[in-house]
Formats: C-alpha cells, sequence, structure tokens
C-alpha cells in the first residue's frame, strides 16, 4: 500500500471532524467559553449595568468591555485542542499519523467554530444586558467576527505552544496577550465607530486592519505550527 | 525488500548519556528483538527511531529497496504501538481504525477495519467508546491502530501489556503477518513475547 | 514542505501588503471636524488656534475659542470648563476630547503640545 | 576595550551634565534626559532584534548556543527596556506633571515589556533545554511578526507629547552642536556597553551549558 501523502486539505477535515465529534461529545471549550463570558457579563451588568455610562461614552467602554470578556473567555477554552491531546497522551499517536500543517488547520477549524457559536451568543447577550445599540448593525457584527477570526487564529498557534508547557492555564493569557493586543484595541476602536460613527468611512481601514491581521497571523502560524508540533 | 538502518544513533537526558553509538539494521522478514533492563532506553530508542524525538547524532533510514523513504511519507508506511501512546477515549472502537485510517492513506478503510476488528475478537464491541473497553481491549486495539493501514514498517514497545493468553495469540498472528511485510522492531522484556524475536539487539545499563 | 512554506510566506507578502495599504493613510487618532459635528460619541479633535479668539470667563471658569483644523479646511468652535492652559496662545498644537452638543464641541480635556526641538537654548534658558 | 568603553561612558556622563547645554523648549534642564534615555530604547530595540535573529537561526540549526544567545539578548534587552522606561517616566513627570500619561511610546514599551517578559516565563515553564528553545523561538518570532500592528494602531488611538524623536518627520536632523555630539557619543558609548555585557553573558552562559546546567 505504498503511496504518497494524502492532500492535507481532506487531512484537516478528517482532524477537525474527529475533534468536532469529541466536543459534541462532551462540549467542554464551548460550555466554559460560553459559560465564562456569560459570568463576565454578568458581573460587568451588575457593577456597571447600562445606565452608569453617559451615553457619548457608550460606545468606546462598551466596545472595550465587549472585547475584554472575549479576550479572558476565549483564554479559558481555546487551548482545550491541543492540551486535552497532550494529557491524554494522543499527541505522539496523532504526530505520528498526521501531516503537522494539516493538525494545525483541522484544530484552527475547531476553534473558529466553537469562538463563532461564543460570539453567536454572547455578542447579543452583551447589546441586550448593556443596552448597546450600534448604529451599524451589520458593520458591528462583521467588525466583531473578524475580529474572533484574528483572535482564535492567533490564540490557536499560541494554545499550540502552551499545550507543550508547563503551568497551562496562567501561561496563555500571558503569551496571547501581547500578541493579541493590537488586534484588541483595533477592533474595539472600529466597534466603537461602527456603534456611533455617522458614516462608513472608517470601515475600509478597519477591515485592512483586521483581514491582514488574520491573514498574516494565519500563514505565519502555518510555518511555525511545525516547529511546536515537533518540539 | 524493506529496511531500517539505524546509524549511531546517541541520545542523552540532560548531563546522563543514555544510549550511545546505537547500530543495527533489521529487514523484511525480521523481527529484531530490543532487550535490556528497566532505564536502558528501549522506548527512547523507539522513540527516536520513529523521529518522536529530535536525533541529537546519527541517523535513521528507512528503505524501500534501495530508495530511502522521504521524511513527509512516513507516516504512510510507519506503524508503531507503545505504552504511552494513546487512543482517544471519547471515539469509538471503530471511529478510532477509520480516523487513523483515513490519516495515513488518505481514503477510506472500513472493510480492513471491520475485518482487523473481528480478528482481534473486537468486532461486537466496534461501537462502545474506547473508554469503556478494558486495558487488553484497548491494547489490541491499538496494535490494530498501528497496523489498520497495513505499514512497511512496524515499531512496537511492549506489545503485550495487559494481554491474556488469547491476546497473545492475536499478538503472535499480527508479527508473523507483519514480518512478511516489513521489518518489525519489537521493545520488549516479557518473556512471552521473546519467542517472536528472529534477532537480538540488547542495550546495557 | 519547502512548497507549503514559499506558498505562506507568499501568503504574509500578501496580507503584509494589504495592512500596510490600508495604514497609508491617517495615522492620527483624530477625527475631521466634519465628522466630529455629525457624531454625538466622544472624539479626538486636533488643530490649531484661531488668532485672537480665545475667550476665557472667570465667573464660570470657562474657555471659549475656535479650532482650525491642521489642514486649514474646516473650523469649529470649542468650550472647555477649566483653568485655561498657561501656555494656551503659544501652542504649536491642540488637542481637544470631547463630544459636539449641538452648538460646540464640549471638550472635556485639552492636551497642549509646545514646540520643543534640541538645540541649544543659548542664553534664552529657562528654568 | 573594558577601560576604554569605561572611560568613555564617564566622558559621556560628563558632558551630558556639564559640557552640553540644554535645549530650549524643555522644562528647566530635563532635555539632558535625551543622553541615556534614547540611548537605552535604542539599545534596547538592538537587543530584541538580535533575540529575533538568533531564534530564527535556532530553529534552522537546533543549536541550542543559538537559543541561548536569543535568550541572553532578551534578558539584557529587558534590562535596558526598564532603564528607559523610567527614566521616560521621571521626565514625563517634570514636563507633563505625571510619571505615567499612556503617551503612545508608553504604552508601546509596555508592549515590549509584556512580550518579553511572557517569554521569559515561558523559558520557565519548560524544562527539557531543546524543546524550551522550540517553544521560545516560535514565540519570539511570533510576536515579531505582530508587532508592526501595533507600531501602526497605536499612534492612532492615542495622542503623543513626545518630544519628536530626533530624526523627526521631514528627515531632518533637529539637534546641534555640542547636543548632537554628546548624543552621537553616548549611543556609541551605550552600543559598546551593551556589546561588553552581552559577550560576558555569553561566555558564562556557555561555561553553564558546557556543565550542563540550565541554558
Amino acid at each position: 500500500m505504498a503511496r504518497a501523502s494524502t492532500p492535507w486539505l481532506s487531512e484537516a477535515a478528517a482532524i477537525f471532524l474527529k475533534d468536532l465529534r469529541s466536543e459534541l461529545r462532551t462540549k467542554v471549550a464551548v460550555n466554559s467559553i460560553v459559560l465564562f463570558a456569560v459570568i463576565t457579563l454578568a458581573l460587568v451588568s451588575y457593577t456597571i449595568g447600562p445606565y452608569r455610562i453617559p451615553p457619548a461614552e457608550k460606545p468606546a467602554i462598551l466596545s472595550a468591555l465587549l472585547m475584554i470578556i472575549l479576550f479572558f473567555a476565549s483564554m479559558t477554552g481555546l487551548s482545550r485542542v491541543f492540551v486535552k491531546e497532550e494529557e491524554a497522551r494522543t499527541a505522539d499517536t496523532l504526530r505520528l499519523a498526521a501531516d503537522p500543517q494539516a493538525v494545525f488547520l483541522g484544530k484552527l477549524l475547531l476553534n473558529l467554530l466553537t469562538m463563532a457559536g461564543v460570539t453567536a451568543v454572547v455578542v447579543p447577550l452583551f447589546s441586550i444586558l448593556m443596552e448597546f445599540h450600534p448604529m451599524h448593525i451589520c458593520s458591528f457584527y462583521g467588525i466583531t467576527a473578524l475580529g474572533m477570526l484574528g483572535l482564535t487564529i492567533a490564540s490557536t498557534l499560541i494554545a499550540a505552544i502552551i499545550s507543550k508547557a508547563g503551568n497551562k492555564g496562567a501561561l496563555f493569557p500571558i503569551l496571547a496577550f501581547p500578541i493579541l493586543l493590537p488586534l484588541l484595541l483595533a477592533t474595539a476602536d472600529a466597534l466603537s465607530k461602527a456603534a456611533a460613527w455617522p458614516d462608513l468611512s472608517f470601515m475600509g481601514q478597519a477591515l485592512g486592519i483586521l483581514v491582514s491581521y488574520s491573514g498574516i497571523t494565519f500563514f505565519a502560524g502555518l510555518i511555525l505550527f511545525e516547529k511546536v508540533w515537533r518540539a | 525488500m524493506n529496511r531500517i538502518a539505524v546509524e549511531g544513533v546517541s541520545y542523552a537526558y540532560g548531563r546522563h548519556p543514555l544510549l550511545q553509538d546505537v547500530r543495527f539494521e533489521a529487514r523484511t522478514g525480521e523481527v529484531l528483538l530490543v532487550r535490556g533492563p528497566n532505564g536502558s532506553g528501549k522506548s527512547t530508542l523507539l522513540r527516536l527511531v520513529a523521529g518522536l524525538l529530535h536525533r541529537p547524532s546519527g541517523r535513521v533510514r528507512f528503505l524501500e529497496g534501495d530508495r530511502e523513504v522521504p521524511e513527509g511519507d512516513l507516516r504512510a508506511r510507519l506503524g508503531m504501538c507503545a505504552v504511552e501512546q494513546n487512543l482517544y477515549d471519547e471515539l469509538t472502537a471503530l471511529e478510532n481504525l477509520l480516523f487513523f485510517g483515513r490519516l495515513r492513506l488518505g481514503g477510506d478503510c472500513a472493510g480492513r477495519a471491520e475485518a482487523l476488528l473481528g480478528r482481534a475478537d473486537l468486532h461486537p464491541h466496534r461501537h462502545k467508546p474506547v473508554r469503556s473497553l478494558s486495558s487488553g481491549m484497548r491494547q489490541k486495539l491499538k496494535l490494530l491502530a498501528a497496523v489498520v493501514h497495513a505499514p512497511g514498517f512496524l515499531l512496537l514497545d511492549e506489545p503485550g501489556s495487559n494481554l491474556d493468553a488469547r491476546g497473545m495469540e492475536f499478538l503472535a498472528g499480527l508479527v508473523e503477518e507483519q514480518k512478511d511485510r516489513g521489518p518489525v522492531l519489537l521493545a520488549t522484556n516479557d518473556p512471552r513475547e521473546f519467542g517472536h524475536g528472529t534477532r537480538e539487539y540488547a542495550l546495557a545499563l | 514542505m519547502k512548497r507549503t512554506h514559499l506558498f505562506a510566506l507568499a501568503g504574509i507578502v500578501v496580507f503584509a501588503a494589504l495592512g500596510f495599504w490600508s495604514f497609508r493613510k491617517t495615522l492620527t487618532p483624530y477625527v475631521p471636524f466634519e465628522q466630529a459635528m455629525r457624531s454625538p460619541a466622544v472624539v479626538q479633535v486636533a488643530g490649531t488656534l484661531v488668532e485672537n479668539t480665545s475667550a476665557y470667563t472667570e465667573t464660570d471658569r470657562t474657555l471659549r475659542f475656535t479650532l482650525r483644523q491642521k489642514d486649514g479646511t474646516a473650523i469649529m468652535p470649542v468650550t472647555y470648563n477649566g483653568v485655561k492652559p498657561s501656555n494656551f496662545e503659544e501652542a504649536t498644537s491642540i488637542v481637544a476630547i470631547g463630544a459636539w452638543d449641538g452648538t460646540a464641541f464640549h471638550a472635556r480635556q485639552l492636551l497642549v503640545k509646545c514646540p520643543s526641538k534640541y538645540q541649544d537654548s543659548g542664553t534664552e534658558r529657562t528654568y | 576595550m573594558k577601560p576604554i568603553v569605561f572611560l568613555w561612558l564617564l566622558a559621556v556622563i560628563v558632558a551630558a551634565f556639564l559640557w552640553s547645554p540644554p535645549a530650549s523648549g524643555f522644562v528647566g534642564e530635563s532635555s539632558r534626559i535625551v543622553f541615556f534615555h534614547v540611548p537605552a530604547a535604542w539599545v534596547a530595540s538592538l537587543a530584541f532584534l538580535i533575540s529575533g535573529y538568533w531564534s530564527v537561526r535556532f530553529l534552522r540549526s537546533r543549536d541550542l548556543e543559538h537559543d541561548m544567545k536569543a535568550a541572553v539578548a532578551v534578558r539584557q534587552g529587558l534590562l535596558f527596556t526598564v532603564i528607559a522606561t523610567v527614566s521616560g517616566s521621571v521626565f514625563a513627570k517634570v514636563m507633563w506633571g505625571a510619571y505615567w500619561n499612556w503617551d503612545p511610546r508608553q504604552i508601546s514599551i509596555t508592549l515590549l515589556l509584556f512580550i518579553y517578559a511572557a517569554y521569559l516565563v515561558l523559558r520557565q515553564s519548560v524544562d527539557d533545554p531543546l524543546r524550551r528553545a522550540h517553544l521560545s523561538a516560535v514565540y519570539a518570532i511570533f510576536a515579531f511578526i505582530t508587532m508592526p500592528f501595533f507600531v501602526f494602531v497605536i499612534p492612532r488611538l492615542y495622542f503623543s507629547l513626545h518630544p519628536d524623536t530626533f530624526i523627526n518627520a521631514g528627515g531632518k536632523i533637529e539637534m546641534g552642536g555640542r547636543i548632537l555630539a554628546t548624543f552621537l557619543a553616548s549611543l556609541a558609548g551605550f552600543t559598546a556597553l551593551f556589546a561588553l555585557m552581552y559577550r560576558l553573558e555569553c561566555r558564562l552562559e556557555r561555561l553553564l551549558l558546557a556543565k550542563g546546567e540550565h541554558a
């Protein structure tokens, strides 16, 4: 049965489906992220609430709060794709069988799906509880989606790194924070503009920044992941 | 004719040298028994051969005839079963086999997987999650996962652990069949497995 | 493997170009006056003082002046409650953070940048 | 080599405080900070560039010596970053009335502190030297790749009171006479000091590496 290695897109799909099946049976990652986000959101609602913030400040402050909530919530679950493999000692089995790039892509796809689910729950809930009514709804959700895309790509590579180190839980946000900071700032800024700006003139630049962050981190991750996976 | 050529591989944990200048060659039809006391580096040697550990010196070549298997193709040619390499607990026995088969072959291997499950007396349990299988069943399933793609090279680290008499028979059949396909490296200290060996490589502490 | 690397490097270059292209424009946090006057949100504007427009009333401690956008295309009235910055008239640039309230830009914070150069100050040493 | 560098730096200190005049537009003598603050920031950037270089080299060679060189550069870069941060915030207190006012440059330097502090924490969390070297090299490179975003994003979000860098937007050097001479001498002195310290610590680490201790 000697044959060349499989096309890695179909391999990535196999890994994605395998992880999706595990995740659907346990739902650990998505539950922990959603619950963490909802808890922080509840805390924000109790302590600040929708009416303490003067209307003029609302777009900027609420956009920043939303990014902070999503950042910390994602840090509770996105590392699971790799940490679980190391802890269950399945990582070596997978390493021997799969192409590293396909592993990265498959795990990334699962994390993207997880974060899409989390965003779909958390952002509307945030808007309702904090009385946050963005002026340009479509742009607002589009920017959120792009921001989460970049966050997930960069976090997935960091997750691979921390899965091989000790003290994983604390290490994840420590390593991810400086990498994600420019993205989080740019997203929060674009969100606040989508919330209150009179026109959409800012969108071109916001899209450019977010798309190029995602693109660069994706391709860099594709190259660098192999070094981590085999480390 | 497949060959595994280990050429001058050394390894050290920090300052403590574990393996020094290991050299051997194993070819189709051979089962090379790697023996040595606990801590002599049997598992480490197999991990070095498989490329799971970075080799600081020396090299390992996998040859099909005179052609060396490129590193990227190795995962379709090599199978390995070791104590610290687990299957996915929450997936069923069959799902595990299909997953690893698909990764390594790129296609569907349902027929072969079902047949293998039958040979290992695991067919009735194929839809149970691995978590719920006994340790012996799990060991047999790991062996199946290592050969689901009919590899040209096979590495076995303590393959008989947790196996009963019937399980050992199954293992013997597997090794017998595999050695016609390519060389087998078998690391063990279990006398029940010594019979498989056609040659021996002894590691000293 | 080498091919994937080349492919990925090409991807990085393409997206870096995209990023650079979208950053080419404004490298400032400041909002054009025209936009500030249409949005109720807190924004930052920057400009220079239009000469002889600043007036300070001691009673309600309010500073009123007109700000001219850096490119000179727009002016906007600004009000500020608080102590008038000491070097206000010599400022090379004034930054105001606040929001448009319908009639004037109400600044919560004023930042005044004065000229500074690493030139020998010679006789005019200031202490 | 060592005595020359020390004498040179001594001369720079004397020149910075006694020979060079204060610059206009600054409160009191505060402009003299430029002789120490800017070279420290320059050396920090240089050190991080060096660590990036050795990280890439390591991933190609897997030579632990290259990893060691990257780690030493980060540790020393962090030291000079702290010097630049502290001297900068003293200047901020004198000029703007607060030690910390979230100037874009202050924000940028905190990012460097965060990245390289995280880098060192990562190194402490991995026992196996080869694995540690791989993980930290990948992290350093990944951080390096995302840094330009920060450089571009920050000035769009915050306003700056920071004096123009001495080569301003127009591309001409806005520094004159004795100030420029002292400044350049200090830049050279700091760079030489860093080269000395870097080589010394690399020698120490090489000895530890040979003894089989930590890298």
